[in-house]
């Protein structure tokens, strides 16, 4: 197919934008879910449309270089489009099943799809597009309509966590506003005033007349404020409150997405702030964070008994790791942790249904209240076995493949972080997998639902995740390598 | 092999099976004369033997064939022990088969075959028979490895023969490491052959008693074959404590002629050591079986120190 | 290119019966009948293949799959050559077992089984193969993922679970320091191949630190003191051809790893590797050994003696090392060869000892000692086959656990003076503990064999056990034949470790050998030691003969059975009779006595008024108390201390995005 | 003229600030209002001067936006909810007033040196003034993490945008149009969310105070 790149890229901010006004109509109707799938399905086949494009021709740029795909940015677009795509599959039975229970009512469907549509869209906005301060408004917008998602069973937790939510990020936004703002500054030296002097690829091309001590005190910002949504340590605590709290889709696409988006926001500015500073400071700072966020998190994780909180402080630890390989910088750590932020999504969105629905089918996601999932139903069981056991790094899956590139690379070049790094992994393994393994075997205790669940899409995020294991497809690791330097290998 | 080698061997196997009996009756003798007791004569062992030839054997009803086999396996066991040590002569053909480590892993053999059969039955004295059999066997088998080490690291070499050719061959000079290891030999041996002070063979009494436990349910000609296999083990252990500590006398490869002088010097040295080994059982008590892993920890240490001896000295 | 290529099809053919028992997931006769008995050819192919490719010169290939820029490279040289042997020979037979093993599923559909049992095969294969880091981890994690499976395949049973879990944590933290150790190993070059691995050159210090991670990561695997807990619980809770795999087989790779990494990649190292290597050696062997005599529990035992097993390997590596460490190829090829021996006759005898005590279970449903007894009657296939494992296992001539003892006391005596005054000292003190632990393994499988199969039933229900099928029996006779066989022909087996040595340490004992042909095994001049097995069998057989004719020529009275005097109980029911017999606490107690700081004992005495009185003792390991609960201990506390961040309070946690800020902000003004 | 002109940007930041001193003082919730009120025609009239000098006709546009916004949608939204919770007083801050003040005091030192060295780079007319922008974003995030009630926080939330607002305005003449609306955009959208929030929470545990919200915690304490 021959399409245009530029109309494509258009096509695909536009499509769920437009999904997320119908449902804002028909969202409550019967055929509300299926008219969520199809919208994200399009929009899945667009993306497709447009990664195989840029496959083939390479970069784009468009729409008055408002908007572009680089090599950092297409496969994110194209994993964020697959798992709101599989998100939508799962949400169908599970919502439905929610609303027989009464959790749901139609005014609350209408919102939970119209607000769903115009997350994944903001999360598109934010990846392609190329001024920094769009970046920040969709940013922002995308944590209002979780928000909203986040609160959608008004019980009073979820209220809690909610508020929570959006006190913490929306503090945590405004920094990053700020942080932006003296970017602006910077630049606005170099370039001159106007919408110019904000788009990240004329940044990156004077990067280096950039003045260090702006750049400096705007990557502190930036960092503190996209880092509250990526979830680092001690800026997390939102985090495992809205992830337990909200329904399990949003947990997923939280974990799988908005995180990712927000890390992506940080490494755009990193670029910018280490071409311009030339004590390493973005990098050094990044490593603490993440050293922390994974050391915490892992003893976090011991005291679970939440097994959606769990999985929540699971995705801090692993974005810290993330934090962590970018901090380190270098081709391979950079490659491993692009390639970490693809397997986390895929793994932990898996997880997040098996799990959701184990705790639907249980009454509670308590995992006390949880026994033999594998007597229960056998895909369900493995799918959750197999799910952790991925995430905990255990091969043949891609978790282990990049957090093998991350820690050898790290051993020789900080000796003493990555011993404390495989420490708290160890730690994060006995913690998960006691959890895990009462959950998935003995005799099960779980009554049968009346939908039969969609954990197909369980199955298909694992075998991605055994494929990047085994076999990264050249194109993907062409782009992996290209964003690798662009990150500064 | 040589054609002296072959007749060696022979010889060897003959003496044994013929002698040890009589070996067992002069100790015998000489300890009661010592305990001034009337003294059974000298071939009192042949008559047992022939005595319990002339019984009938009785076999458990649960016994299985493992039973059956364990005296004869034990005798040839035995035999095969008496084969390997140069009691005449170094030159045999056998003994390239098995060094002083596979000798050890021999009597190894013999007492787990014996050991097993004697659980076969499943009565409580053939369990505990076994258990303290093993038991001392455990502590036993590497004190005597580390004696026959102390010998192998001054010869370096762990085969039979070329250890006492060896020997025999150096100057007469005191070798303090060799004095510990005769020691701990001396302490072994006692317990292997079940002689006081670790166990009485006279007495069934079944709070002390070791290999009487074992062979209780044996009778007939599987008793004969065990008394006998006892008494060859005695003779083996003999030998090798002569041959390796007191080598003299034996005859060797480009010697054969030696053979001829080696029979009487090998009769008048165990005649000798008969005596001593009389002595020690009278004047020692028999011990508490909880005593004897002590017992047999020192002969162990014994034997390590003649070790660490021989290292600090340097050979 | 031809053996590699071989060995891929085979390994693939086990991933393809893997796929195939997917599909047929409850059928259980066609998985039986036909899956396993493929495998069980596969695994002789392999057997078959290895031992050609053990005395070629090496073969490397590349998959397709792999890291982009990192396929996954596959090489087979002597090392990985040997460590296949093991491999086939394990899996022939005990997938033949298996055949006749998984008649009912315990838990898990037998499909199920025959895919995890499949998937581990392929993957210890390819382990060894493995060309890379990369490739390696890939592959040993596999191994322990599928291990694991198979482990908790009778997951309804808590103890089940725990012992699972238990496991795969401790592999989990092993294969993690495996993963340091690479990363010093790759030295930032970020080419993870072993070849490139060789050429670094590292600082000893850093070199060090490697050894150290490597020890620790294989050590976790192989089950060496103090990472051996998880062994004696996985064990006993796997299926019985499971453990025998595990123990036999899996373990083996662990040493494969070690000498991969110490030997082949770092090259050896200063003399006190060596040192380190025998003292852990030395002390699994002898815990594992004491701890097996006491055991009363049957795969218990046979886990402790495992651990003893591959503590007697690792010594005599560790003893490898120290003569590498000074040159003295000879004595190092000695030692080497005494380990490598060693591996093949654990491989052979304990696999045959654990199949037995699968048909025992099979038979009973009775895995505690203290129930079990006289099957020898009702049994006596597998009774005579195991008795031939337990003698092996003993260290007993003419079998081929013994050859191995007897080369590594060898590599002991025939010390001559090393340059370092320390280790003269220390060598006999080694030899003697090696002696006292062969002497243990004797008592621990006297007890094994004695109280299983000897004696009298002590329950009703052993009356009616019925002996192993046909494949069951075909799988034990593989090993008990080689357990035999491989004693007899020594020499063999030391050409078969030759090109293994030469590779490592750069010298073997073939020409040493050959001189004295296949008769006589004498690795280092017939006048300075020797050992022909088949001679000595001879000898042997030949007096026992002799021995019968004299009785039987002497002989004049008859022969009668009767019922066995027990002091007067004979009016007892014969349960009662049976009680009367040694317990296995009892075989064990004098070793309890006299080992006592080894352990934790508790016991439960009876009071004088019991009325039905009892007697119970729990021993533990020390290790465990002392070393484990403490760790979980503080991490708890930790987790604890962690906690209080999350506090609920959102002032709080504004107050950290806050205070975080300023920090920021402080560090870039500083 | 024109310099006086100039100087009244800094008369206006110096009155924005004073005002985020008085927020934090304050205990009434209405007198918040009002004060939040007071800063957005501040805001406002620092948005037109800075117009007036440059030029720029994008400054225009914003300053109505922000008269709109934050002079009198908010303002009114606020009166509203106020009036139907009957919330007139928040309870006793976390840390009390005059302690606040003094820690406000370093805040402003600490951001005022901190925006020293930029400021010096800045080419925009009001360049002074970033620091006291600075000082009114921090003094505001202290005051959300102060006040135990719903709507101070909610107030010190908004006064933060402001803030940044001014900030924007001063140091940089106003940030590209489009980035402005947005937002002014997603302002709107989070006072409104805010509010229904306030509704929510006020029906579930009818009162505002946020220390009912400490239910989710990993500490052990927690009842669940």
């Amino acid at each position: 197919m021959t399409a245009d790149p530029v109309v494509l890229l258009a096509l695909l901010i536009a499509v769920p934008i437009f999904g997320g006004m119908a449902l804002a109509f028909l969202g409550h109707s019967r055929r509300g879910p299926g008219i969520n799938v199809a919208f994200s399905g399009l929009t899945l086949l667009v993306a497709a449309a447009l990664t195989t494009e840029v496959v083939q021709g390479g970069p784009v740029l468009g729409l008055g270089e408002r908007f572009f795909i680089d090599p950092l940015n297409a496969f994110l677009v194209a994993l964020t489009a697959l798992v709101g795509f599989t998100t939508a599959l799962f949400s169908r039975p599970y919502m439905r099943i929610e609303r027989e229970r009464g959790k749901m009512t139609g005014p609350r469907m209408r919102l939970f799809h119209s607000m769903y549509q115009l997350f994944i869209a903001m999360m598109l906005v934010a990846l392609t597009t190329n001024n920094l301060g769009v970046l920040w408004v969709a940013m922002e917008a995308a944590t209002l309509t979780t928000v909203l998602l986040v609160s959608v069973y008004r019980t009073p937790a979820s209220l809690e966590a909610a508020w929570k939510y959006f006190i913490l990020c929306g503090v945590g936004i405004a920094q990053a506003l700020f942080g932006t703002l003296l970017l602006y500054l910077a630049a606005d030296r170099v370039i001159g005033g106007g919408e110019g002097a904000l788009l990240w690829t004329h940044l990156a091309a004077v990067k280096a007349q950039l003045e260090p001590n702006i750049l400096a005190l705007a990557f502190v910002f930036l960092l503190v404020g996209y880092g509250t949504k990526v979830g680092l340590v001690p800026l997390h605590n939102w985090l495992p409150d809205a992830h337990a709290e909200g329904p399990t889709p949003i947990s997923a696409v939280l974990s799988g997405l908005l995180l990712n988006v927000a890390l992506y926001a940080i490494l755009r500015c990193k670029v910018l702030a280490d071409g311009a500073m030339t004590n390493g400071l973005p990098g050094r700072s990044m490593i603490g964070f993440g050293i922390l966020s994974v050391v915490v998190a892992a003893f976090f994780l011991r005291r679970q008994r939440d097994a959606k909180r769990m999985f929540a402080y699971s995705s801090i630890e692993h974005m810290g790791l993330m934090t962590f390989a970018f901090g380190l910088g270098g081709p391979v750590a950079n490659f491993a942790g692009l390639l970490h932020m693809t397997v986390h999504s895929l793994t932990k969105s898996a997880i997040f249904f098996a799990v959701g629905h184990a705790a639907q089918r249980a009454g509670s996601q308590m995992m006390d209240d949880i026994r033999g999932l594998l007597a229960a139903g056998p895909t369900l069981g493995w799918g959750l076995l197999l799910g952790s056991l991925s995430i905990l790094g255990v091969p043949p899956f891609g978790v282990f493949t990049s957090e093998f590139l991350i820690l050898t690379s790290a051993m020789r070049q900080l000796p003493w972080a990555a011993p404390v790094l495989l420490l708290a992994l160890g730690v994060a393994f006995a913690a998960v997998f006691a959890r895990v393994q009462s959950m998935v075997f003995g005799d099960s205790n779980l009554p049968p639902v009346r939908h039969p669940p969609a954990l197909l899409p369980v199955f298909v995020h694992l075998g991605l995740v055994l494929m990047l294991g085994l076999y990264v497809p050249p194109f993907l690791a062409g782009w992996y390598r290209q964003a690798a330097a662009l990150i500064g290998g | 092999m040589t054609i002296s080698g072959a007749v060696a061997q022979l010889l060897e196997i003959a003496l044994a099976l013929a002698g040890a009996p009589l070996l067992l009756g002069w100790v015998d003798q000489c300890r009661a004369r010592l305990q001034n007791r009337r003294a059974p004569p000298l071939v009192q062992p042949y008559r047992v033997l022939r005595k319990l030839f002339n019984k009938e054997s009785v076999v458990a009803d649960s016994a299985s064939a493992l039973f059956r086999m364990a005296p004869y396996a034990k005798f040839g066991c035995m035999t095969l022990a008496c084969a390997i040590v140069p009691t005449v002569s170094t030159d045999l053909p056998l003994a390239t088969a098995a060094d002083a480590i596979a000798l050890v892993g021999l009597f190894a053999l013999a007492r787990t075959c014996l050991a097993l059969a004697a659980m076969d039955i499943g009565t409580a004295f053939g369990g505990m028979g076994a258990r303290r059999d093993m038991l001392i066997g455990f502590l036993a088998e590497p004190a005597l490895l580390m004696t026959l080490f102390c010998v192998s690291l001054i010869t370096h070499s762990t085969s039979l023969a070329n250890m006492v050719e060896t020997m025999n061959r150096r100057p007469f000079g005191l070798e303090p490491s060799l004095a510990f290891a005769g020691i701990a030999f001396t302490i072994v041996s006692l317990a292997e052959n079940t002689r006081i002070p670790v166990d009485n063979p006279a007495t069934h009494l079944e709070l002390t008693m070791i290999h009487e436990a074992l062979v209780l349910e044996y009778s007939g000609r599987h008793l004969a074959m065990l008394e006998w296999a006892a008494s060859l083990k005695m003779f083996a252990y003999s030998c090798i404590g002569l041959a390796l500590f007191f080598p003299w006398g034996i005859a060797e490869i480009d010697t054969p002629l030696a053979m001829i002088t080696a029979v009487p010097v090998l009769a008048f040295k165990l005649a000798i050591g008969g005596v001593g080994l009389a002595l020690i059982e009278t004047i020692s008590a028999k011990m508490r079986i909880f005593r004897v892993p002590e017992y047999l920890a020192t002969a162990f240490l014994l034997a390590v120190i003649g070790l660490l001896v021989h290292q600090l000295l340097g050979a | 290119m031809i053996h590699i290529d071989w060995i891929l099809l085979i390994a693939g053919g086990w991933l393809l019966l893997a796929a195939v028992s997917l599909l047929v997931l409850r059928a259980t006769r066609i998985v039986a009948r036909w899956i396993f008995p493929a495998g069980a050819a596969l695994g002789l192919g392999l057997l078959v293949v290895a031992i050609d490719a053990a005395f070629s010169p090496a073969e490397v290939a590349e998959l397709l799959i792999g890291l982009p820029g990192l396929p996954m490279h596959l090489r087979v040289d002597a090392l990985a050559a040997f460590f296949l042997i093991v491999i086939g020979a394990g899996a022939c037979g005990t997938s033949l077992f298996c055949a006749g093993y998984f008649r009912t599923e315990e838990g898990t559909a037998p499909g199920l089984l025959s895919f995890e049992y499949h998937v581990f095969l392929a993957a210890m294969t390819l382990v060894v193969l493995a060309d890379d880091a990369y490739t390696f981890m890939v592959m040993w994690e596999t191994m322990a993922v599928s291990s694991y499976l198979l482990v908790t395949a009778n997951h309804r049973l808590a103890s089940v679970r725990n012992a699972g879990y238990l496991y795969l944590l401790i592999a989990h933290i092993g294969a993690i320091a495996l993963l340091m150790c690479f990363g010093i190993l790759q030295d930032n070059t970020g080419d993870y191949r072993f070849s490139n691995l060789r050429a670094v050159h590292l600082d000893p210090v850093w070199s060090s630190v490697a050894f150290g991670l490597a020890v620790f990561g294989f050590g976790a695997k192989a089950g060496l003191v103090p990472l051996h807990v998880w062994l004696p619980e996985a064990h006993p809770a796997a299926p019985s051809p499971v453990s025998a795999l595990m123990s036999a087989v899996m373990l083996k790779t662990a040493i494969y790893g070690l000498l991969r990494v110490c030997l082949d990649i770092l090259g050896g190292g200063p003399w006190w590797w060596g040192m380190v290597l025998l003292a852990l050696g030395l002390a699994s062997a002898l815990l594992g050994v004491v701890f097996s005599t006491v055991q009363t529990e049957m795969k218990r035992l046979l886990a402790y003696s495992s651990i003893e097993n591959i503590g007697l390997i690792v010594t005599g590596i560790g003893l490898a090392l120290t003569f590498h460490a000074y040159g003295m190829t000879a004595l190092a090829a000695l030692a080497l060869s005494a380990a490598l021996v060693h591996v093949l006759a654990h491989a052979f005898f304990k696999s045959l000892l654990f199949l037995g005590t699968g048909a025992v279970l099979h038979a009973t449903g009775e895995r505690n000692l203290g129930k079990l007894g006289g099957l020898i009657r009702t049994m006596p296939w597998v009774a005579w086959l195991v008795l031939a494992g337990a003698l092996a296992g003993a260290g007993l001539p003419p079998f081929v656990g013994f050859v191995s003892e007897w080369l590594l006391l060898q590599s002991f005596l025939l010390t001559t003076i090393l340059p370092n005054s320390f280790l003269n000292m220390l060598i006999p003190l080694v030899a003697a503990a090696v002696a006292l632990v062969v002497a243990l393994a004797g008592y621990a499988m006297v007890k094994f064999f004695g109280v299983i199969f000897l004696g009298q039933p002590r329950e009703e229900k052993l009356l009616q056990a019925h002996d192993a099928g046909s494949w069951e029996r075909l799988g034990l006779l593989w090993f008990a034949a080689g357990v035999l066989l491989l004693g007899l022909f020594p020499t063999l087996l030391i050409e078969l470790v030759d090109p293994v040595t030469r590779r490592l340490v750069g010298g073997g004992l073939a020409p040493a050998v050959q001189a004295n042909g296949w008769l006589l095994l004498a690795p280092s001049g017939i006048d300075r030691a020797s050992y022909g097995p088949i001679v000595f069998l001879c000898g042997v057989g030949a007096a026992t003969l002799l021995g019968l004719l004299i009785a039987r020529g002497l002989f004049r009275g008859t022969l009668r059975r009767a019922a066995t005097w027990a002091c007067g109980m004979g009016l007892l029911p014969v349960r009662d009779q049976a009680r009367l017999q040694d317990s296995a606490e009892g075989f064990g107690q004098p070793i309890r006595q006299i080992f006592e700081t080894f352990f934790h004992v508790s016991r439960e005495l009876p009071a004088p008024s019991d009325v039905r009185p009892r007697y119970r003792v729990l021993i533990e390991d020390r290790i465990w108390l002392g070393a484990y609960l403490p760790i979980v201990r503080a991490v708890d506390a930790v987790a604890r201390q962690v906690g209080h961040l999350q506090q609920g309070r959102i002032s709080i946690y504004l107050l950290y995005s806050f205070l975080t800020l300023l920090v920021m902000l402080l560090l870039v003004r500083a | 003229m024109r310099a006086l002109v100039e100087q009244s940007i800094n008369l206006y930041a110096a009155i924005l600030l004073i005002v985020s001193f008085a927020m934090i003082s304050q205990r009434r919730i209405l007198s918040l209002v009002h004060l939040y009120t007071a800063q957005g025609v501040t805001l406002v009239l620092a948005t037109l001067t800075v117009a007036g000098l440059t030029r720029q006709p994008d400054l225009y546009v914003s300053a109505a936006l922000t008269a709109v916004l934050k002079v009198i949608v908010i303002p009114l939204g606020l009166h509203r909810i106020i009036d139907r919770m009957n919330v007139r007083w928040d309870v006793e801050p976390l840390l009390n007033i005059p302690m606040t003040m003094l820690v406000g005091i370093v805040l402003v030192v600490f951001s005022f040196n901190l925006a020293m060295p930029i400021s010096q780079l800045s080419s925009s007319i009001a360049r002074g003034t970033l620091g006291i922008a600075l000082a009114c974003v921090l003094l505001s995030f202290m005051m959300m993490i102060v006040r135990a009630k719903a709507i101070p926080q909610v107030i010190g939330f908004l006064a933060m945008e402001n803030g940044l607002f001014f900030a924007a305005t001063a140091a940089t003449n106003g940030m590209p149009m489009i980035v402005e609306l947005g937002i002014a955009l997603d302002v709107l959208v989070g006072v409104l969310i805010l509010s229904v929030f306030m509704f929510q929470i006020r029906e579930q545990f009818d009162s505002l105070d946020i220390r009912h919200l400490e239910q989710l915690r990993d500490d052990g304490k927690d009842e669940r």
